[in-house]
């Protein structure tokens, strides 16, 4: 199958991946939009929206059944850095262009699950672009009983909704919180409530103020 | 001089109600405090690879007396929509329970508070008075978890009064007696299969009904693997959740001394009690016995009472609990048809011979 | 005995339901037991909102999140080797096991590989770590079911444990030993003959634990029979580890998969049970701390010489890409997915934790169970609150 | 052969174990009167070696918990060899630890450039008061004296590489 542009130029083949992604791909037909192997690593395969619900179907009958995890990945950089900033300075200028990993995408947030074949460990990690607007996908838990825990951890953190998910209750937290924790545009307190101890700088010598590196005996 | 005739004739009542209200509180604190330093703090910590309290005096053995003051500073406290009368009463139920006990155990020939002639009887029916205590004790906390706790200890202690009791029937039958005082003369006077060095203490014929005695009597203690009304790990601490300070303490008491006093009990009824096998000394009959035995006698209950209570308490340490509705199916299932067989038993062997 | 299959689990069911008839025809009420947050049952802070039926359960339902930590968000503030001193604190009793997975998972997008004596330090002190680990299980679960002396077994054989990973680390029970590209620092003068005495230890201490509990009656019990999980419910749910082992699923990542780790240099047997209950569970763990100690013990023969630190710079910059990688922790799969996009720290790690999959199955396994069985299913499936809620 | 049923083979582990405590003693210690040595890396305490820390941050801004704050000021000092020129040095202001936020990760001493920060094996400086966890320059220095050689290593090892 075709594979994305990224992919390391001089790499061994990887007879198996090749093999099963073909494999994936065809049961899956128009479903996958772009997909990925690494060789002797893994396998990435990216669906449309629509097709989530039956891709975790299809992959469960072709031997897809251990069920890995579900989460999401907010693809735009976050506004606050690590927080290291210097609250005294002008803000900094960050950029906001959205780099997206193996597999491409077009949305800024991505929904991402991982299923195993048992036995042979041969996995492969399912992405699918969530659309702004909706901000919802189909659920899986219909397909994978232990999809339900990870799908309310994700809309939890990520506000991403799931059509079908029978309790999309918080699990970690309180159930007036606002906001979700995990997209990057969330601040996190901790990083906020004080200064970094590194933004200090060894005071320099009055009247002196060239850039010196301090000298070690 | 005769302690009968000290209690009986030369003194006046108050001081004999004093001397008896003194000796019952010993007769019940002292195995209690005995039981919790020697099993609780040492004994566990012994079989746990630790030793167990060492600073509060040698060897930790002033460690009581410390945890007694820490628990009498404590706050009192009860939960708010707690039932107050009946929560603060069901503690002092408990231990009254004990007290009621520990009245009809006979201590050495005339060292006795009372020659109750229904003696088994009316121990029998006076220990299902702490489940009373316990059950409201349960229901007065206004927690869930003591209810559970209060109703597991109900369920549990009626299932096991009744091995308890047909148990006892079978030393009943082959004394011939209630009296707890004539059962311990009826043990060290016979012989067993005409050999008398021994008298006749009943855990040799009674060998069944000793253990479902025992058996019995862990599960009337709730002492693990029969401990569900307690239960730290499922039920917190069952009934006595709420409870804290003084009235803990009082639960806490009366949990050990009722250990201590069950088995002087068991001691009386399976191990001879205070005597010594009549035959080593050539006593006949009750009157016949030399006066030191009303001092030996009592130490001789307390070491047999020890060395039973060292079995309730290994168990305790090694076993885990049980599930209530297992423990209801081995009361009714296996407990009690065993008990009603050694019943028999005994009735055709005492007929027979 | 044979695999017990839905269909036995539905006639326990339904035996209990049987029982519970009495209840329904006597009109009682229901009643909500809230078990926990801070319950001496559930090893931190899980809560359980059980619906009673006298002392059976209608319907329970586990809400955690009382020890979330946040890591993921906090991974986003952090570079590469703050993020492995984090990770330690996500599963505290078999730390050293956390951060492996992270590790590997970030040489394998920087594309360097640990030498082999790392490699193989990292196999024992894994193994170390899981035999802590499990150690503590095997007392815990007494406690659990009612026996007070198992625990401080376990927590003096622990020690020993402990001992040899402080010895090597500095750190007790958060070492942050790994460092991308090998080990920190290479093992103490003695540590081998020490480490030999130790297992030596523990595999007594296995024997005691089997005389004292898994030989028990009572235990058996409380256990034979309860909270039976079937192999394909198992897979659904993503249990792993022991669980899913104990379910007679013959998969062990160790064994299975290829990482840059010692465990194709050892022979090691992978512990399975075909009952799928509680005991099972049990049971498997304990084989497991035994088949550690052999693991441990072959590795000690075979440390490789040589260097320990493969050529890394000093400040890492992780090149962008995405990598997972999962190891056999000590409660199960535990993989790391991280995304990194050339920084100093990853762009986003998802932790992959095994407690929250093996836990997730409650709701559907304690249906109808007695709440004294509820403490034995929790205690069987055996998960750690910091790995549940990260 | 009849199996030794498991409430009795439990009845003798416990038994046993009180009998090897009461011959070979216990497996714990009296806390206060005996003291377990920990091993020679443990991590108990960050000793500082002042004269070694140049102020150059690098531990302040690789500590992931923000606990170590640091304040300098760039002054004179002598010439190193007669008739050279006067140097510009750091000089340290303030140096503290806040133990109530570390976690102990070892990653300020990792990273040190100039082998200022050590680890101690000592483990007791608790405190009734939080704020007392802070510990200055001084008291860090105090620590120094606990500071031990590195062990040996292991055979196999590569000796020549650190500290």
């Amino acid at each position: 199958m075709s594979s994305t542009t990224d992919t390391p130029t001089e790499t061994p083949r990887d007879d198996v991946r090749d093999a099963e992604i073909a494999r994936v791909c065809s049961a899956l037909g128009t479903a996958v939009v772009d997909s990925l192997v690494k060789p002797n690593d893994d396998m990435w395969i990216r669906v449309t929206a629509d097709a989530w619900r039956s891709t975790g179907e299809t992959l469960k009958s072709l031997g897809y059944t251990y069920f890995g995890f579900i989460s999401a990945i907010d693809w735009l950089p976050s506004p606050y850095g690590r927080g290291e900033d210097d609250p005294t300075a002008p803000p900094v200028e960050r950029s906001t262009v959205i780099k997206q990993g193996y597999a491409g995408g077009d949305t800024r947030f991505q929904v991402i699950a991982r299923l195993v074949q048992p036995f042979t460990t041969l996995g492969i990690n399912i992405k699918v672009d969530v659309d702004d607007s909706l901000m919802a996908i189909d659920s899986w838990s219909q397909v994978f009983a232990g999809a339900n825990w990870h799908e309310r951890e994700t809309h939890e953190m990520f506000g991403i909704g799931f059509n079908g998910h029978p309790d999309l209750r918080n699990m970690y937290l309180p159930t007036d919180f606002e906001g979700h924790p995990l997209r990057k545009d969330f601040p996190l307190l901790a990083r906020m409530v004080k200064p970094w101890p590194g933004i200090v700088d060894v005071e320099p010598l009055p009247g002196d103020d060239s850039e010196e590196e301090g000298v070690a005996s | 001089m005769n302690l009968a005739t000290l209690l009986s004739a030369d003194l006046p009542y108050w001081a004999q109600s004093l001397l008896r209200v003194l000796g019952g509180l010993v007769a019940v604190l002292l195995p209690a405090g005995t039981v919790v330093y020697l099993f609780l703090f040492k004994m566990m910590s012994f079989m746990q690879s630790r030793l167990g309290p060492m600073e509060a005096g040698p060897q930790g053995s002033m460690q009581l007396f410390a945890e007694v003051g820490k628990w009498l500073q404590k706050e009192d406290i009860y939960p708010a929509r707690a039932d107050k009368f009946i929560f603060k009463l069901a503690p002092l139920i408990v231990l009254a329970s004990t007290f009621l006990l520990v009245v009809v155990v006979p201590f050495g020939p005339d060292a006795l508070f009372t020659n109750f002639e229904a003696g088994v009887f009316y121990a029998l029916a006076v220990s299902s008075v702490s489940v009373l205590g316990i059950l409201i004790a349960g229901w007065a906390s206004a927690n869930k978890y003591s209810l559970l706790g209060g109703l597991r200890a109900a369920g549990q202690l009626i299932a096991y009064e009744l091995p308890m009791v047909l148990a006892v029937v079978g030393v009943v039958i082959q004394a011939g007696t209630m009296n707890l005082q004539q059962i311990v003369l009826a043990q060290n006077a016979d012989s067993m299969f005409g050999f008398s060095g021994l008298g006749n203490p009943y855990v040799i014929t009674q060998f069944v009904g000793f253990i479902v005695f025992m058996i019995a009597v862990q599960a009337e203690l709730t002492q693990t693997p029969f401990d569900m009304p307690i239960a730290e790990s499922e039920l917190v601490s069952g009934y006595m959740t709420e409870y804290s300070g003084f009235r803990f303490l009082i639960f806490f008491i009366g949990e050990f001394a009722t250990a201590g006093v069950f088995s002087m009990i068991a001691s009386v009824l399976f191990l001879g009690g205070w005597a010594v096998p009549f035959s080593w000394f050539g006593w006949t009959t009750i009157d016949s016995i030399d006066n030191w035995m009303n001092i030996v006698g009592p130490l001789i209950l307390f070491t047999k009472m020890i060395v039973i209570v060292f079995f309730i308490m290994w168990v305790r340490f090694s076993f885990p609990r049980f599930r209530e509705d297992q423990l209801q199916k081995f009361a009714w299932k296996v407990l009690i048809p065993v008990s009603l067989a050694n019943i028999m038993v005994t009735a055709i062997l005492k007929v027979a011979f | 005995m044979s695999l017990l299959g839905d269909r036995q689990q539905l006639a326990y069911i339904a035996a209990q339901a049987a029982d519970a008839r009495v209840n329904v025809e006597l009109e009682t009420e229901g009643m909500t037991l809230n078990i926990g947050p801070q319950h001496p049952a559930t090893h931190g802070t899980l809560r359980i909102i059980a619906r009673l039926d006298g002392e059976q359960v209608l319907w329970a339902d586990p809400s955690c999140g009382y020890m979330h930590r946040g890591y993921e968000k906090l991974t986003e503030v952090r570079s590469y080797p703050q993020v492995t001193a984090l990770v330690n604190r996500i599963d505290w009793l078999g730390s050293f096991a956390n951060e492996v997975p992270f590790i590997l998972a970030a040489e394998k997008l920087m594309g360097v590989e640990a030498p082999s004596r790392a490699q193989h330090i990292r196999t024992i002190l894994f193994e170390l770590s899981r035999i802590a680990n499990v150690t503590l299980f095997l007392g815990d679960l007494g406690v659990q079911l009612g026996a007070v002396t198992p625990v401080f077994f376990a927590f003096r054989d622990r020690e020993y444990v402990l001992n040899l990973i402080e010895g090597a680390t500095g750190g007790r029970f958060h070492p942050n030993f790994d460092r991308i590209g090998g080990l920190k620092d290479d093992l103490p003068a003695g540590f081998i003959d020490e480490t030999r005495n130790v297992m030596k230890k523990l595999r007594g201490f296995c024997d005691q634990i089997e005389d004292l509990l898994f030989g028990n009656e009572i235990f058996q019990s409380r256990t034979r029979g309860i909270g039976v999980i079937p192999k394909d419910v198992a897979l659904q749910y993503g249990m792993s580890g022991a669980n899913l082992r104990a379910s007679g699923v013959d998969w062990d990542l160790r064994r299975d998969q290829k990482l840059p780790l010692a465990y194709d240099k050892v022979d090691f047997k992978v512990i399975t049970h075909p009952d799928g209950d509680s005991f099972a569970r049990c049971w498997v763990r304990l084989q497991e701390v035994r088949e550690s100690t052999r693991i441990v013990d072959q590795l000690l023969e075979t440390i490789p010489a040589g260097p320990i630190m493969a050529k890394v710079p000093k400040i890492i910059k992780v090149p962008e890409g995405e990598a997972w990688v999962s190891t056999e922790n000590p409660l199960g799969e535990m993989g790391y997915y991280v995304v990194s996009q050339g920084d100093m720290g990853p762009f986003r790690v998802k932790i992959r934790s095994a407690s929250f999959n093996n836990i997730s199955i409650t709701p559907w396994l304690l249906k109808g169970v007695y709440v004294p069985d509820i403490i034995t299913i929790l205690a069987s499936l055996y998960f750690i609150l910091g790995d549940i809620d990260r | 052969m009849a199996k030794v049923p498991g409430l009795v083979k439990g009845l003798g582990v416990t038994f046993g174990t009180m009998m090897k405590t009461f011959k070979e003693g216990s497996n714990t210690v009296q806390y206060p009167h005996v003291k377990e040595t920990p091993p020679l890396r443990a991590r108990g305490v960050i000793a500082l070696h002042e004269g070694n820390c140049t102020s150059c941050m690098l531990c302040v801004r690789s500590c992931p918990d923000w606990c170590i704050y640091i304040e300098g000021h760039k002054e004179m000092a002598p010439p190193r060899r007669a008739g050279g020129a006067a140097r510009k040095v750091n000089k340290l202001d303030r140096f503290d630890i806040d133990y109530a936020l570390c976690m102990y990760c070892g990653i300020c001493v990792d990273v040190c450039p100039f082998d200022a920060l050590f680890w101690s094996p000592e483990y007791e400086y608790s405190e009734p008061r939080i704020a007392d966890l802070l510990h200055d320059k001084t008291k860090l220095g105090e620590w120094m004296e606990t500071v031990p050689e590195a062990p040996e290593l292991e055979v196999g090892a590569d000796k020549k590489g650190k500290k």
